[in-house]
């Protein structure tokens, strides 16, 4: 891939950015489901003035902040086993209740890590190839087509620069059609029936640095 | 902040539509949601298809809306029962569709609904004249209906306690179909016996957890019959 | 039907004996479902020295005598909405869970009412023919097929005299071929691939006689 | 006098056979009955399809009974943690078969079983190479897999709370696959941490009625990891 600018120009955002950019625009009430990974972060950055209701495909409505140190219970874990807490009004169901749920489109939306998000919302983020020893899918594929929305949470390229954003995936599916925006350290943008959309790009890039890292033609 | 929590009957009944199906929880008169039924009386809307497990009683709520002319379709299990004159009359005179389904695979249409399912394999009425029309599979041996998901556009439930936020306890028996109809309509709508803070409920005793419920209506009643 | 014998010779069971014959054979342990009408009455006559799970179609799991007058709770009612109490043990389910118990073979005894058996196990317990206007089948096919044991509890002929038990129902059916035992006023019959045997016979009744009231052929 | 509770593991294992599929609950370290895992690996059934959400951490527990030899095939929606090295070098090896099931279609599977329901249509994994060898339909112009009801003979779970009829709560997000597995087998073993008096636990709140567990033993361990 062309490289169209210099790094130094760019204000690419770290993990943490991301995560709270992609925080910014949950809205109060909805029911989120965060991914294992890069999605997890997200729940640190919820406005404290909205209420929003977390689960965990473990069976948990409404998590609410790490433990304290000290304070953990080791009976309460969220989908990648890391310790929570509960809010007043949380709920436990179990494990078919809890994808019941996902599956049944009663969650407002859905943060997942992706290893490529195609142009027709395609999202692959489960297994590198055909070949993969012993893939693990986890919650990854209910969550991909049962979610209201599905919103991708990655970087926009490889470490080799190589694109995230594609026409096609060229790994094995998690869902087919169904990630409705992605946001990446370098932009936001929203999966329309055209294609790829930019709605936002950070500081320092232009359209065109922005296309020249992405493998699929670019809307304004 | 997250308040489900409405004052007026004319709120909890906002937007219910002509052609609407409605779901109504309650086994008998247990677990009933009464005064949302007799508050769709009142909000007007016609042309509706009915799923709940009797076909009503007496001449009031379920009863009072088919009198009305209100409910073209009644989907139910059990629609004889000693009072339900009104639907028996109408359904006599050929004014208002039936269907019957047995009462598992009711309950389970509904879940399907909730869940993500759009049909599922059941033996139940497999041979039957509940069968006719139905696709029959073979599944290791044995003969199987296909049973498809019951969605709803509103379902009317009754519980004994609720939050602001949705999550719903139920009272005994007052559970039965409430807990599968409030996941299987766009707008659930619940009537409280009981209305407590959000963070009273013990999380591991919550039946249906709020993201199931969009109103809820503080109506305590007498609790006998 | 020719008629063998005379009414008085014939010690014919009444309902409540009917009820607690069958109650005999119930086994410690058993999770147990009673049909509405006839059957219910069965759950009077339980032996006090065994553990016996009932079972209401509505959610209840571990049901106990009658309340005593004054003392019913307006949110405990069985499946013919009759008021009920609860044993220490008891639990508490939805209908589609309840269902889920019944259809997945984990009620070990179901007795149901019936219009009709057949010899190959049919039974017919809810609608008088196929032009039936509104019939209410309620919870019966669920429990005509789910119940590991399927038991019918009815007189051996109607008021008119006609058969019960017979070759093929005539009326529609309800479940095919999963009733494993019929106990009437007349006798215990259990349902096998032979055809209907007799198990026992009313006091006054002889073979012949319950052959002549029967429509299929019986086993000794 | 109901009374399913086992003083020694050698009863509550007793009578598992070679060949059988167990199911085993838990999430993470969160509501997996460790004990019973090690009472299998003593009781020496071998040939085991095994069904747990992760292939075993370490080399204890369900990766020990790997290790040994005595797991034909597991199935499990997520086999690579960090900790999951004995199933990786099996899997690698070609020791030990796999067949991985996306989370919710194997939570609904169990369910299924356990509800008397031989096959659902689900959207979960069309389209993907979990799709291969799977029926494909279009219901309401969207597609669907067919999946089946995945039974047991075995379920071992973990349980918070347990009285002598077999009546099981548990403990915060320690429920996870705990309840349907419980739905899903012949035999289904608990073990608690509690062991209450029967009339303790409150009905409304009991989450898995007795009639699906047929062992229950005491085992009270440290509430922390």
């Amino acid at each position: 891939m062309p490289d169209t600018a210099t790094a130094s120009d760019i204000k690419a955002l770290g993990r943490a950015d991301m995560a709270a950019r992609l925080a910014r625009d949950i809205e109060e009430g909805w029911v989120v489901n965060l991914g294992i990974g890069m999605p997890t972060a997200v729940s640190d950055y919820l406005p404290p003035d909205k209420e929003i209701i977390i689960h965990s495909e473990n069976g948990i409505f409404g998590m609410g902040p790490k433990p304290a140190k000290g304070e953990e219970d080791f009976w309460l874990v969220n989908a990648g086993k890391q310790y929570v807490t509960l809010l007043p009004g949380a709920s436990m169901v179990h494990h078919a209740d809890s994808f019941a749920a996902i599956r049944g489109g009663h969650i407002d939306l859905c943060v997942l890590g992706a290893f490529q998000v195609a142009e027709n919302g395609d999202i692959a983020n489960w297994a590198t190839s055909e070949n993969d020893s012993a893939p693990a899918v986890g919650g990854a594929m209910d969550l991909g087509v049962g979610a209201k929305r599905l919103w991708a949470l990655m970087e926009h390229t490889t470490k080799e620069g190589e694109p995230r954003l594609v026409e096609r995936c060229s790994y094995p599916l998690t869902a087919l059609g169904t990630v409705k925006r992605i946001y990446t350290n370098l932009a936001v943008i929203d999966v329309t029936p055209g294609g790829f959309k930019v709605m936002e790009m950070v500081p320092g890039l232009s359209f065109d640095d922005l296309q020249a890292r992405t493998g699929a033609t670019l809307l304004r | 902040m997250i308040d489900k929590r409405v004052k007026t009957m004319a709120e909890a009944m906002a937007g219910i539509k002509d052609g609407s199906t409605v779901l109504i929880g309650g086994f008998g008169a247990v677990g009933q949601p009464n005064q949302l039924i007799e508050g769709l009386v009142e909000q007007g809307a016609k042309d509706l298809t009915c799923v709940a497990n009797n076909a009503g009683n007496g001449h009031v709520g379920l009863a009072r809306l088919m009198e009305l002319g209100r409910v073209r379709r009644m989907i139910c299990t059990f629609p004889r029962t000693p009072g339900s004159v009104v639907f028996e009359e109408l359904y006599k005179a050929g004014k208002i569709e039936l269907e019957i389904v047995p009462q598992g695979t009711l309950a389970e249409r509904m879940r399907a609904a909730g869940a993500g399912i759009p049909a599922f394999y059941t033996p139940t009425a497999v041979g039957t004249l509940l069968a006719a029309g139905k696709e029959t599979r073979e599944i290791n041996g044995r003969n199987y209906l296909l049973e498809h998901a019951l969605h709803a556009d509103v379902a009317l439930v009754e519980c004994w306690k609720a939050d602001r936020w949705g999550n719903l306890v139920y009272n005994q028996s007052g559970r039965n179909f409430n807990p599968v109809m409030a996941m299987a309509a766009e707008l659930t709508i619940a009537q409280t016996q009981h209305m407590v803070e959000l963070g009273d409920l013990v999380p591991d005793t919550v039946v249906t957890p709020g993201i199931y419920v969009q109103r809820v209506m503080h109506i305590p009643y007498l609790d006998k019959a």
